[in-house]
C-alpha cells in the first residue's frame, strides 16, 4: 500500500497540483510527518500508523498560507481538517486531498464507525463498527453504577494532560484545565470530575473519534467511550454530523432552527 | 366652470398686471411659475384662485417667501371647494359667482399690507413651581433637555406628598425608596437649582421672557454652612415640643429641624413660628442651637429675600390639598379617637414615621378597621369631582391593616371601586379575596360613625353596624392654597372644581390657559403617581420646546393699538382671552405681539377704534364686502345672502360642503374671518346697507371657540345689531348667529339654504327697493 | 432527609427572570430560601462549566433561568442556552450525575407566579434527591 | 472631579491595592427589617475578608444613605462598596452615581439584593437572616475582583422614530419636531389618527359639545393631525412599517417599508371622479361593514393626508379583473394623480430615539355568546360610535337595521375584569358609555335607557360631573355584581336583557362597552423593538412610576394604549412625555453605553465561534500581531456574553462579569460560613 501511496503522490507532483505533500516518514525506524516536496525521495513515504496528522498541516498553513499542500489522511484524518477549517485553523481551499481507507484491522482497533475518507485513493473501503460493548454496559447502569463506574476510571487520572495535548482538535493556547479557578491543581484524585467533565463538554461538537486522547492516556481511561456518548447526542438533538461539511456550522453557535 | 373666461374677466381690473391659468398651481410647477412672475413683473400682490385656503395658503405663503415677496401679500380666492363644488348642477351661475369672489379678492389685495413678524429673545430657563414628584419629574426632564430649571417649594425639603406616604399601590413599593433617589437626582443635577422654602410673589412677562419674583424665607440657618449634623435640633429648646406638620401633626418636632430624615436639601431650618427666640425674644442664657452648631451656620440676622428670576417657561406642580374631613360632622374626624384620614394612616404606619411603622392609636394596636371612601369626593354640593386615587389607596391600605389585624375584620365602605390603572384591577381582586368586606353604598345613603364603649361604630344604611377600633377616611384632594393666588398673578383660569384648567382637556391637557406656562400633577386635577410622573414628562415636553427656540416669533396678524386713539379703557385687554395686552404702568395699551393670537376680538370690543388687527381692519372688510355684494350682482334679482365665516369651525364646514359634493344656493357668499369675536356691528349694517339681504354670522360653538369665546361675543354683537337694525325698519331676521362645528356640513347646507329661503320670502331689503324705485 | 435544606443556585437573566424574581418579591410570593441569585446579563452567558464548579463547590442544584424563546432581549442568546443545557444535562447522565439537579427553564418579566413556582418545585425537587455528595460518594467507593 | 479621577485610574496601571471593602445594609423602613435582622447581617459582613467597615441604614437610598457611603468611602479609604438593599434594577443607577460622587468608579459597587429576592418572599426572620447573609457573602465576593471601567462614547443621531400614527404618534411626533428634531412618523394604515377619527365625540363632553349633535372627534383632531402633515421636520410615512431595526441608543438604523398609496396627495384634488369609475365595491372595514366603499377611496373626511387612497387588495387592475390592463380610475383622473405602477420601497433611516405607538386592538366580542354579538340589534361601542357619527354610514342618524331604537340598553365592562383572561379594566369604557348613552338621549329623547354597569369609573377631570348629568338625564344604572349572570336573549326581533337581580329589558338595541385588548401584532412588534410585554399582554414600563414611559431598551420610549387602556387625555401625557423623554436623549451630545462590554485576550486562537454566536456582528476575526484574534467592537457589543460561553479556552471574557468574578460568587454559594 505503501507504493500504491507513493505512485498517487508522484501523480500530483507530475501534474503540479500540489506543492508539498505531508505525510509520515519512516526513519531510522521512526515514523514522524514529513513534508515531502517534488525533489524529494518518496521512498520514506508511508501510510501508517495512524498520526492526527491535520495538527501538523494547521501549523504548516500558518507558517506558508499560499502553498499548495498535499495531505495524506484516513477517515479520521478528514473530519479533523473539516473540524480544523471550521474553526479557522485550516483553509481547505490550498489542501488536496490524498484518501486512505482504513483496514477492517485498524477499524477495529479503533471500534471507527467511518474508517475511511470521502475519497478513497488507497486501499478498500471497509463497513464502519457501530456497536461499542462499552457503551452498551454503561447504558444498563444506573445513575449511582455509572458515576461509581466513571469515578472508579478518573480515580486513575494523574492530569497528565496528555489526552488534552494529543486532541487534534483542542486548540486552545489556553487550556481552561490548567486553571486553577476551574480545576483545582495539585489535588489528585480529583474530589469531583470536572477535569474531564469539561473535557467531555467541550469535545461535544468536535470529537472525531480519532482516538488520540485514549491511546495517549497511561491509565487507559476509556475517554472515548464518553466522548462517544455524547457525540451521539449530538447527531440526535442536532442532527449535526461532526466532520462532515465544513460548511455545517457546529450547533452550539447557531440559533434554534424551528426559531429561524 | 370657464376658467379662461374668468382669467380674462380678471385681466380687466385696472390694477392687474397679469393673470394665468394652470392645471395645477400647487405643484411645484406653478409655483415656480407664480416665483418667476413676482420677480419679472415686479408683483406685490398675488391673487391665487383655487381650493380652499384651508388647504393651500401654507403652500403658496411659502411660495412667495421664497421669491422674497411678504408671505402676508397673498390673497385667495376659494373657487373650488365654496364654488365649483357646491353649485355643480349651476356651471353658469358657478362661473359668474367665482368671478364675484376673484373680483373681492382682487380688490381686498389692493388694500392689505405686508407683515412683519415680530421677535423676542427667549430666556433659555424655566421655573418649576412645587417640588412634590410632578415638579421633580418636570424638573429632571426639562435638566435633561439640556436646560436651566429653577425647582420652587414652599416647604424646607422637595418631596412633596408622595415622600409622607409609606408604600405606593398597587406594587406596594416602598414610596421613599421610589421618591428620595428621584429627590436627590434632582438635587444632583447640574442644571437644577433648588430654591427650597420659597414663595412665589409675583409673574411678569409672557411667554418666552417671565420675571418671577420669588420670596426666600429665612431659614436662620446658613446653607452654606449647614452640614446637615442635626446638632441644632438635638439641643433646641422645643425639640420634641412642636407638632411637626410632614407627620400630619402625629409626631413631634423642634423648632430647629428638618421635616424628614431624607430631606433633599439636608439643610436645617429653624421654625420662626416655634422658636422661642424669634418669638418670645429670649431662649435661656445662651442660644443652644447656636452653640452645638460646629460650622457655626446658625444666624438669627437673615431676612427674608426677595429674588427676581428670569425664565422662558413656567411649569406649575404644586399639588393638592387634603380635603378636611372635620367637614364632615358625622364622621366624627378630629373628635372621635380612631377615626383618622388616609395621610395620618400612611404617616402612623410608615417606618420614618412618628411612631416608626409600629402602628397604633393612642398606644392601642386595631384589631378592627374600617375604611370609608369617597370623603370630600363626588359630593352633590362642594367637591364634584372625583379624587381618582382614594379607591386605590384605600385598597392598599386596607390591606396593610388586614396583614395586622389578622383574623380581625376590615371593611371598606365605597360606591364604585375605581381601580382602572396597570395592574389595579389585580390588586383589588387579591385585596378581596383577603377577607376585606367590600361594602357597597349609593354616595348619598347616610353613614355615621360613634363611639361605642372602648371603641368605634360605623353605622351605615343597608348593613348591620361595624365595630372597628379603628376608622380610615379615604379623604380627597382639594385644591392646593394659594391656587387662587397663582392663577391671579399668572393670569390663567381654573376649572369649576377650582384646579389649574387645562387649555384643551383632551388635546393639550399639559397646557395652561397662558402661553408658556403649563400644568404637571394635581394641580390640574387629582391623579396617581404614573399619571403624574406622565403629565410632568409632557409639561417637561412643552417647556422644552419653548426653551428650543432662540427667538419667540409673533404670527402676523397681531393687533396694533393706535395710540392717538387709545383712551386706556383697558376693554382689549379684559376681552382679550390670551392676556396679550399688557396693561401695567403704561398710559395706553400694549399689545404683546408674540401672545397675541390674532383673533381680534378686541378691535371689534374697542369703543374707540384704537386697536385694529392689520388686513382685517373697516377699510379691508368693507372693501371686500362692497366687491362680494356689488362687482357682480347675481342675475334676475335674486337675494344674495353673506356669511362671516370664522376660520374654523364655519369655515371648515363651508369647505367640507364641497368636498362631500353638498349643493348650496349660488348666492351665497363668505367672508372669512380669523374668528366670529372678530365681526363688528359696524360691517353687518355696512352689510346690509350695501345690499344683502339675509347675513349670516357663523361661528364655533360657543366655548369650543378656536379663541375660547370669541364665538359669545359674536353672538352679543349680532344681537346688539339686530336691535339697529329694527329700528331703522329692517326685519331684523335677516341677521342671523349660528354656531357649527367644523364636521358639520350638512348643517351648514340647511342654515344656508334656510336663510336664502327667508330672503326670499322677505323680499329685498329697503335699500334695494329705494334703487329699484 | 426531611431536614435536608438544598443549596441552591440560580442563574437569572438581567431582563426576564430576574426582573420575574423583582416582581415575586413586589408581589410577596413566598418562597423556599434556599435558591441564591446570580445576576448576569443573559442566560446565554452561563457556562456549562459554572455549573460543574458549582456541583464541585458542592452546590445542591443549579438553575438557570432565561426569557421565553423569542422573547430574549439578545434575540437569541437563549436559544444558545438552551442548546447547551440539554446537551450537558445528557452528559452528566452518562457520567452518573443525576440530571435533574439542574433546570433550565424561561420565565417572563412578568411572570412572577410562575417564577416563585419554578423556584419552589425545584426546590422540592433537589429535596428529593438529597445532598450533593457526588465528592463524598466518591470518596466512599474508593475507600 | 469625578471625571478627572476616573481618568486617573483608566489610564494609568489600575492599583489595586488590597480590596478594601465596605458593606451597607438597608432596612427599607420595615420593608427588610422586617423579616431580616439587618444588624445581625451587618455584623457577619463586617468579618468577612476585605471588609473594612459594615454598617446598617433605614433608608440606603435616601440623601442621608448615600452620604454615609460617600463619607465612608473618603474616612476608610474604601476601594469596594456593596450595597444590600433592594434590586440593583431599582437603584443601582443610584449607588452607582453617588459612589462616583465619592470618586470611586461606578464598576467598584456591587448590589445584593436581599429584598425582593429575600425578605419580600420569606416569612421565618431565621432562614431569612441565613438567606440574607449568603446573598451578601456572594457579593462581597465578587467585589474584590470588580476593576474600574469606563464606558464607550457614542454621538447621537439627533433624529426621532414614532411608531404608530395615532393620537399618542402624533402628539409625541409634533413635540419631537416642535422641539426641533427631525422625526418619522410611521403609520401602518393609509391614514393618521388610527381609531381616534372614527369616533363621534370625545369624552369628557364640554358645555359646547353636549349640545351639538355633530362629531367632535374628527373637528379637533383632523386639524392637530394636518399639523402633523405640515410640519417640515415631520416625515409622515403613511401606509408604512417598520420592517426591520438594528442599532442602539443614539444610534438605530430603521427600515420603513413604504406601501404605495397609488395616488399622488399633492395632485388629488378629492374631486371624487376615480371612486365614480371604480368597478369594484367591498364591505367598508372602518364602518364594521355597514357602508360599502370603492377600492379606490377617501378613507375619511377627517383622514389625514387629504387625499384618495386605493387599495390593491380589492382592485380589479390588481385582482385581474375588470380593470386589467385598463385601470378605468387612471383614466378618469383628469389630474393625473394616480400612478396605478407605484411600488413599494424602503426608506432607511437613522435615528436616535423611538417612541412606540402602536396602540391597541378592540376586544373582539364575539367570545361573548350569552351576550349574542352577532345578533343584529347588539352592537359593539365601536360599532355604535359609527352609526353616531356624522360620518358614518347613517349620517348621524341612529338607526339599526333602518329604523331608530327606542330602548337601549349598554353593558359595561365587556372583555374587561374578567376572573380570567382580561383581568384589567379598560379604563375608558365607563366614560364612553356615558357618553353614549348621553348621545341616544340627546338624538333620541324619548328612548329608555338603561345601562348595566358594575362599578362607574369615572375618574378623570370633569368625568364624575358629566357622569351625574348623565344620570339625571332619565338613564336608568343598574348595577351588577361581575361574577353574576347577565345575558341577552332573543325576543322576536327585539332582544332582552337578563341580570340577575334585576327586571328584564326588553331593547331593540344593546351596545356592548368593549374594552381594548393587546394588538395582535403585538409579538411581532415587541421583538422588533426590543421590549417586554407585562401579564396583561401590553408593553411593559420600565418601572411603574420611576419610569413609566421608559421601556428595559435604552432610547425606545411607550406612548398611548399599546402600554396600557387609557383614555386621550392620558394618552396625551403620555405621549408628549415620551417625546421629553426622548429629546433627552437627542439633545446630549453623547451617551455613554454599557461598561460591560465583552473582550479577547491575547490567548485567543481565531477559532471563531464567538463570531458565529454574537447576534450583534460585534465581533470579527482580525489580524494582530501576526496572529488572527477576535476584536470585539464595543460600540456594538450588547453585553449578553453569550460569546464568553461560546468560547472553550476563556480567552473571551465580558468585563464586570468575567468568569472570575463569577466563579468566586460560586464558590462563596458551596463554603457557607453560617
Amino acid at each position: 500500500m505503501n507504493e500504491q501511496l507513493r505512485e498517487v503522490v508522484k501523480g500530483l507532483f507530475a501534474r503540479d497540483e500540489v506543492e508539498v505533500v505531508v505525510s509520515l516518514k519512516l526513519n531510522e525506524g521512526c515514523v514522524a510527518p514529513h513534508m515531502y516536496s517534488k525533489e524529494d525521495d518518496l521512498s520514506s513515504m508511508v501510510h501508517s500508523p495512524k498520526y492526527p496528522i491535520g495538527i501538523v498541516v494547521s501549523m504548516i498553513q500558518k507558517k506558508y498560507p499560499d502553498t499548495k499542500i498535499g495531505v495524506v489522511i484516513r477517515g479520521c484524518d478528514e473530519r479533523i481538517l473539516i473540524e480544523l477549517a471550521k474553526r479557522n485553523q485550516v483553509n481547505l481551499d490550498n489542501i488536496v486531498l490524498v484518501g486512505i481507507a482504513c483496514t477492517e484491522e485498524d477499524a477495529k482497533d479503533c471500534l471507527c464507525e467511518t474508517p475511511f475518507p470521502t475519497k478513497i485513493d488507497i486501499g478498500e473501503k471497509v463497513e464502519g463498527i457501530t456497536t461499542d460493548e462499552n457503551i452498551e454496559k454503561i447504558s444498563q447502569m444506573d445513575m449511582d453504577e455509572r458515576f461509581d463506574y466513571w469515578m472508579g476510571q478518573f480515580d486513575k487520572c494523574m492530569k497528565c494532560y496528555g489526552c488534552v495535548y494529543a486532541c487534534p482538535t483542542c486548540i486552545c493556547e489556553n487550556c481552561i484545565l490548567e486553571e486553577d479557578m476551574w480545576v483545582k491543581t495539585g489535588e489528585l484524585p480529583p474530589e469531583f470530575p470536572s477535569f474531564h467533565l469539561i473535557r467531555a463538554y467541550h469535545s461535544t461538537d468536535r470529537c472525531v473519534d480519532c482516538h488520540e486522547c485514549e491511546r495517549a492516556c497511561p491509565a487507559h481511561i476509556p475517554l472515548v467511550t464518553l466522548y462517544r456518548m455524547i457525540r451521539k447526542d449530538v447527531e440526535d438533538m442536532f442532527g449535526y454530523k461532526i466532520g462532515t461539511d465544513v460548511n455545517e456550522k457546529p450547533p452550539l453557535v447557531t440559533v434554534l432552527e424551528e426559531e429561524g | 366652470m370657464d376658467v379662461d373666461r374668468l382669467s380674462e374677466q380678471a385681466r380687466s381690473y385696472p390694477e392687474v398686471v397679469l393673470t394665468k391659468t394652470h392645471p395645477f398651481l400647487c405643484s411645484e410647477e406653478g409655483q415656480t411659475l407664480i416665483q418667476n412672475d413676482i420677480k419679472e413683473n415686479g408683483l406685490d400682490r398675488v391673487v391665487v384662485a383655487a381650493c380652499s385656503p384651508k388647504l393651500h395658503e401654507r403652500t403658496f405663503k411659502r411660495a412667495l417667501e421664497e421669491a422674497e415677496l411678504n408671505p402676508h401679500c397673498l390673497e385667495m380666492a376659494n373657487i373650488r371647494e365654496q364654488c365649483a363644488w357646491v353649485h355643480m348642477k349651476e356651471p353658469e351661475k358657478a362661473t359668474a359667482k367665482a368671478g364675484s369672489l376673484i373680483a373681492a379678492s382682487l380688490a381686498r389685495a389692493s388694500t392689505i399690507e405686508p407683515l412683519e413678524i415680530e421677535e423676542s429673545e427667549v430666556t433659555k430657563a424655566a421655573m418649576v413651581i412645587g417640588g412634590g414628584v410632578a415638579g421633580i419629574q418636570a424638573a429632571l426632564d426639562i435638566a435633561d433637555n439640556g436646560f436651566k430649571v429653577y425647582l420652587v417649594e414652599k416647604e424646607p425639603s422637595i418631596g412633596g406628598k408622595m415622600a409622607q406616604l409609606d408604600k405606593t399601590f398597587p406594587t406596594l413599593d416602598c414610596s421613599a425608596c421610589i421618591l428620595t433617589p428621584k429627590m436627590v437626582d434632582a438635587a444632583r443635577h447640574p442644571n437644577i437649582e433648588l430654591v427650597t422654602y420659597a414663595d412665589v410673589k409675583e409673574v411678569k412677562g409672557s411667554i418666552g421672557n417671565f420675571t418671577v419674583k420669588v420670596l426666600k424665607k429665612p431659614r436662620y440657618i446658613d446653607v452654606d454652612k449647614c452640614v446637615g449634623c442635626g446638632n441644632c435640633a438635638e439641643e433646641c429648646r422645643m425639640a420634641g415640643r412642636v407638632p411637626n406638620e410632614f407627620d400630619e401633626n402625629l409626631g413631634k418636632r423642634g423648632a430647629a429641624y428638618i421635616p424628614f430624615p431624607q430631606a433633599v436639601p439636608l439643610k436645617y431650618v429653624i421654625d420662626p413660628n416655634s422658636c422661642l427666640l424669634i418669638t418670645k425674644g429670649v431662649c435661656g442664657k445662651t442660644l443652644k442651637c447656636a452653640d452645638a452648631c460646629k460650622p457655626g451656620a446658625v444666624d438669627f440676622d437673615q431676612k427674608p429675600e426677595e429674588v427676581d428670576i428670569d425664565v422662558g417657561a413656567i411649569v406649575i406642580a404644586t399639588g393638592y390639598d387634603l380635603y378636611d374631613a372635620k367637614l364632615k360632622k358625622d364622621l366624627g374626624y378630629g373628635e372621635l379617637e380612631g377615626v383618622i384620614n388616609g395621610m395620618d394612616f400612611e404617616r402612623l404606619i410608615c417606618a420614618n414615621g412618628p411612631l416608626e411603622g409600629d402602628f397604633s392609636i393612642n398606644g392601642k394596636k386595631p384589631t378592627t378597621a374600617a375604611f370609608i371612601s369617597c370623603v370630600g369626593s363626588r359630593e352633590k354640593d362642594g367637591n364634584h369631582h372625583c379624587s381618582r386615587f382614594c379607591c386605590m389607596y384605600s385598597a392598599k391600605q386596607a390591606h396593610m391593616i388586614k396583614e395586622r389585624v389578622g383574623d380581625g375584620n376590615v371593611a371598606v365602605y365605597y360606591t364604585d371601586m375605581r381601580a382602572f390603572g396597570k395592574d389595579f384591577e389585580e390588586f383589588f381582586v387579591r385585596v378581596k379575596t383577603e377577607g376585606i368586606d367590600y361594602r357597597r353604598r349609593e354616595l348619598d345613603s347616610e353613614l355615621k360613625i360613634e363611639k361605642k364603649g372602648e371603641g368605634l361604630v360605623v353605622k351605615a344604611n343597608g348593613y348591620p353596624d361595624f365595630d372597628a377600633d379603628l376608622v380610615v377616611l379615604s379623604v380627597g384632594a382639594t385644591p392646593v392654597e394659594g391656587t387662587g393666588f397663582l392663577s391671579n398673578a399668572m393670569r390663567i383660569e381654573r376649572s369649576p372644581d377650582g384646579f389649574f384648567k387645562e387649555s384643551h382637556p383632551v388635546l393639550s391637557p399639559a397646557d395652561s390657559m397662558g402661553p408658556g406656562i403649563f400644568l404637571a400633577g394635581c394641580a390640574q386635577g387629582p391623579k396617581d403617581i404614573p399619571d403624574s410622573v406622565a403629565q410632568a414628562s409632557a409639561a417637561a415636553a412643552k417647556v422644552s420646546e419653548i426653551l428650543s427656540m432662540d427667538k419667540i416669533e409673533s404670527d402676523p396678524p397681531t393687533a396694533n393699538v393706535i395710540r392717538s386713539k387709545c383712551a386706556a379703557c383697558l376693554t382689549c385687554s379684559r376681552v382679550c382671552p390670551y392676556n396679550a395686552i399688557e396693561t401695567s404702568g403704561v398710559t395706553f395699551a400694549q399689545v404683546i405681539p408674540t401672545q397675541c393670537v390674532g383673533c381680534g376680538i378686541c378691535t371689534a370690543s374697542c369703543p374707540g377704534e384704537a386697536i385694529v388687527l392689520p388686513n382685517f381692519e373697516d377699510m379691508n372688510v368693507e372693501t371686500t364686502l362692497e366687491k362680494l355684494l356689488a362687482s357682480n350682482p347675481t342675475p334676475s334679482g335674486e337675494q344674495q345672502i353673506i356669511a362671516f365665516c370664522c376660520d374654523h369651525g364655519a369655515y371648515e364646514a363651508a369647505d367640507l360642503c364641497g368636498t362631500m359634493r353638498l349643493d348650496l344656493p349660488v348666492q351665497f357668499k363668505i367672508l372669512r374671518l380669523p374668528c366670529s369675536g372678530k365681526v363688528e356691528v359696524q360691517h353687518l349694517l355696512r352689510a346690509v346697507e350695501l345690499g344683502a339681504d339675509g347675513v349670516m354670522v357663523i361661528g364655533c360653538k360657543d366655548g369650543n371657540c378656536h379663541y375660547r369665546n370669541g364665538s359669545e361675543r359674536a353672538g352679543n354683537r349680532v344681537a346688539a345689531a339686530k336691535e339697529l337694525l329694527k329700528e331703522i325698519g329692517v326685519d331684523e331676521s335677516r341677521l342671523e348667529m349660528f354656531n357649527l362645528s367644523s364636521s358639520l356640513a350638512e348643517e351648514f347646507r340647511e342654515i344656508v339654504v334656510n336663510m336664502t329661503e327667508r330672503a326670499r320670502t322677505l323680499g329685498p331689503t329697503f335699500q334695494k327697493r329705494e334703487v329699484s324705485a | 432527609m426531611t431536614d435536608f435544606e438544598p443549596n441552591i443556585l440560580a442563574f437569572c437573566c438581567n431582563w426576564c427572570s430576574y426582573a420575574a424574581a423583582d416582581l415575586a418579591g413586589i408581589g410577596r410570593m413566598k418562597q423556599p430560601t434556599n435558591v441564591k441569585i446570580v445576576r448576569v446579563m443573559c442566560s446565554g452567558r452561563v457556562k456549562p462549566e459554572f455549573v460543574i464548579k458549582a456541583l464541585a463547590d458542592g452546590v445542591d442544584g443549579v438553575l438557570i433561568l432565561g426569557c421565553h424563546i423569542g422573547d430574549c432581549h439578545y434575540v437569541s442568546g437563549n436559544h444558545r442556552t438552551k442548546k447547551r443545557f440539554e446537551i450537558f444535562s445528557k452528559l452528566l447522565g452518562h457520567m452518573g450525575i443525576d440530571p435533574r439537579r439542574i433546570r433550565l427553564d424561561w420565565a417572563s418579566a412578568a411572570e412572577a407566579i410562575e417564577f416563585a413556582k419554578i423556584i419552589t418545585d425545584f426546590t422540592e425537587t433537589i429535596k428529593e434527591l438529597g445532598p450533593n455528595n457526588y465528592a463524598g460518594k466518591h470518596e466512599r467507593a474508593t475507600a | 472631579m469625578t471625571e478627572e479621577h476616573t481618568h486617573e485610574v483608566v489610564d494609568g496601571t489600575p492599583e489595586m491595592d488590597e480590596p478594601r471593602i465596605g458593606v451597607y445594609i438597608c432596612d427599607c423602613g420595615v420593608n427588610i427589617a422586617a423579616t431580616v435582622d439587618t444588624k445581625a447581617v451587618t455584623e457577619h459582613a463586617s468579618k468577612l475578608p476585605y471588609v473594612v467597615i459594615a454598617k446598617n441604614y433605614k433608608y440606603m437610598c435616601s440623601d442621608p444613605g448615600q452620604n454615609l457611603i460617600k463619607d465612608d468611602i473618603k474616612e476608610y479609604n474604601l476601594n469596594r462598596v456593596v450595597v444590600a438593599s433592594c434590586t440593583p434594577r431599582m437603584h443601582e443607577p443610584t449607588f452607582r452615581a453617588a459612589v462616583v460622587e465619592a470618586g470611586l468608579n461606578p464598576c467598584l459597587f456591587e448590589m445584593a439584593n436581599i429584598r425582593e429576592h429575600c425578605s419580600w418572599i420569606h416569612k421565618e426572620m431565621d432562614s431569612a437572616t441565613v438567606k440574607a447573609i449568603k446573598i451578601v457573602e456572594l457579593s462581597v465576593a465578587r467585589a474584590p475582583l470588580l476593576e474600574p471601567l469606563t464606558a464607550a462614547e457614542v454621538g447621537v443621531t439627533r433624529v426621532g422614530l414614532v411608531v404608530g400614527g395615532g393620537i399618542a404618534g402624533v402628539r409625541a411626533a409634533r413635540d419631537i419636531a416642535d422641539r426641533g428634531f427631525p422625526v418619522h412618523l410611521v403609520e401602518r394604515e393609509p391614514y393618521l389618527g388610527g381609531r381616534i377619527i372614527w369616533l363621534s365625540k370625545l369624552f369628557p363632553l364640554r358645555k359646547c359639545e353636549e349640545d351639538c349633535v355633530g362629531d367632535c372627534a374628527p373637528c379637533f383632531v383632523t386639524p392637530e393631525l394636518k399639523e402633523a402633515v405640515n410640519n417640515p421636520n415631520i416625515h409622515v410615512h403613511v401606509n408604512s412599517e417598520v420592517s426591520d431595526l438594528d442599532g442602539y441608543v443614539g444610534n438605530f438604523n430603521v427600515k420603513i417599508k413604504e406601501n404605495p398609496l397609488y395616488v399622488d396627495k399633492d395632485r388629488c384634488t378629492l374631486c371624487g371622479e376615480c371612486t365614480k369609475v371604480c368597478p369594484v365595491s367591498v364591505k367598508n372595514d372602518n364602518d364594521y361593514g355597514m357602508s360599502e366603499r370603492k377600492a379606490i377611496y377617501r378613507p375619511s373626511e377627517a383622514a389625514v393626508p387629504v387625499t384618495y387612497v386605493l387599495d390593491d387588495v380589492n382592485c380589479s387592475y390588481f385582482t385581474g379583473g375588470q380593470c386589467e390592463g385598463h385601470p378605468l380610475c387612471v383614466d378618469a383622473c383628469k389630474f393625473g394623480a394616480i400612478n396605478i405602477d407605484a411600488k413599494e420601497r424602503t426608506v432607511e433611516a437613522e435615528v436616535g430615539a423611538i417612541v412606540v405607538a402602536t396602540g391597541s386592538d378592540n376586544y373582539d366580542a364575539s367570545q361573548k355568546s350569552e351576550l349574542l354579538p352577532q345578533h343584529p340589534r347588539v352592537m359593539t361601542a365601536p360599532e355604535f360610535e359609527r352609526i353616531s357619527s356624522h360620518l358614518g354610514p347613517t349620517k348621524g342618524e341612529l338607526l339599526v337595521n333602518g329604523t331608530k331604537p327606542e330602548k337601549v340598553a349598554f353593558i359595561s365592562c365587556v372583555g374587561s375584569r374578567e376572573g380570567t383572561g382580561n383581568t384589567y379594566c379598560s379604563r375608558v369604557c365607563c366614560m364612553y358609555t356615558a357618553k353614549e348613552a348621553h348621545t341616544v338621549r340627546k338624538k333620541l329623547p324619548d328612548a329608555k335607557i338603561t345601562v348595566y354597569y358594575t362599578d362607574v369609573r369615572t375618574f378623570g377631570k370633569g368625568h364624575d360631573e358629566f357622569y351625574v348629568k348623565v344620570l339625571n338625564e332619565d338613564v336608568q344604572y343598574r348595577q351588577r355584581e361581575l361574577g353574576h349572570r347577565l345575558e341577552v336573549v332573543e325576543n322576536g326581533p327585539n332582544v332582552v336583557v337578563r341580570a340577575e337581580g334585576h327586571d328584564d329589558f326588553e331593547a331593540d338595541l344593546v351596545v356592548l362597552a368593549t374594552g381594548m385588548v393587546p394588538r395582535s401584532d403585538a409579538a411581532e412588534v415587541m421583538r422588533l423593538f426590543n421590549i417586554s410585554r407585562s401579564a396583561d399582554g401590553f408593553y411593559l414600563e420600565a418601572h411603574p412610576k420611576l419610569r413609566p414611559i421608559d421601556t428595559f431598551t435604552d432610547g425606545v420610549f411607550l406612548a398611548g394604549c399599546c402600554q396600557f387602556p387609557k383614555d386621550i387625555t392620558d394618552t396625551m401625557f403620555q405621549a408628549s412625555g415620551a417625546a421629553a423623554r426622548a429629546c433627552g436623549i437627542l439633545s446630549s451630545p453623547k451617551l455613554s453605553l454599557g461598561e460591560a462590554v465583552a473582550f479577547a485576550d491575547e490567548t485567543c486562537t481565531g477559532c471563531g465561534q464567538c463570531v458565529e454566536t454574537c447576534q450583534y456582528s460585534a465581533i470579527s476575526l482580525e489580524e494582530k500581531d501576526g496572529k488572527v484574534v477576535a476584536v470585539v467592537n464595543d460600540i456594538l457589543c450588547k453585553a449578553c456574553g453569550t460569546c464568553i460561553a461560546a468560547c472553550p479556552s476563556g480567552s473571551m471574557q465580558q468585563k464586570h462579569y468575567t468568569d472570575e468574578q463569577v466563579l468566586a460568587m460560586i464558590s462563596a454559594m458551596g463554603g457557607s460560613s453560617v
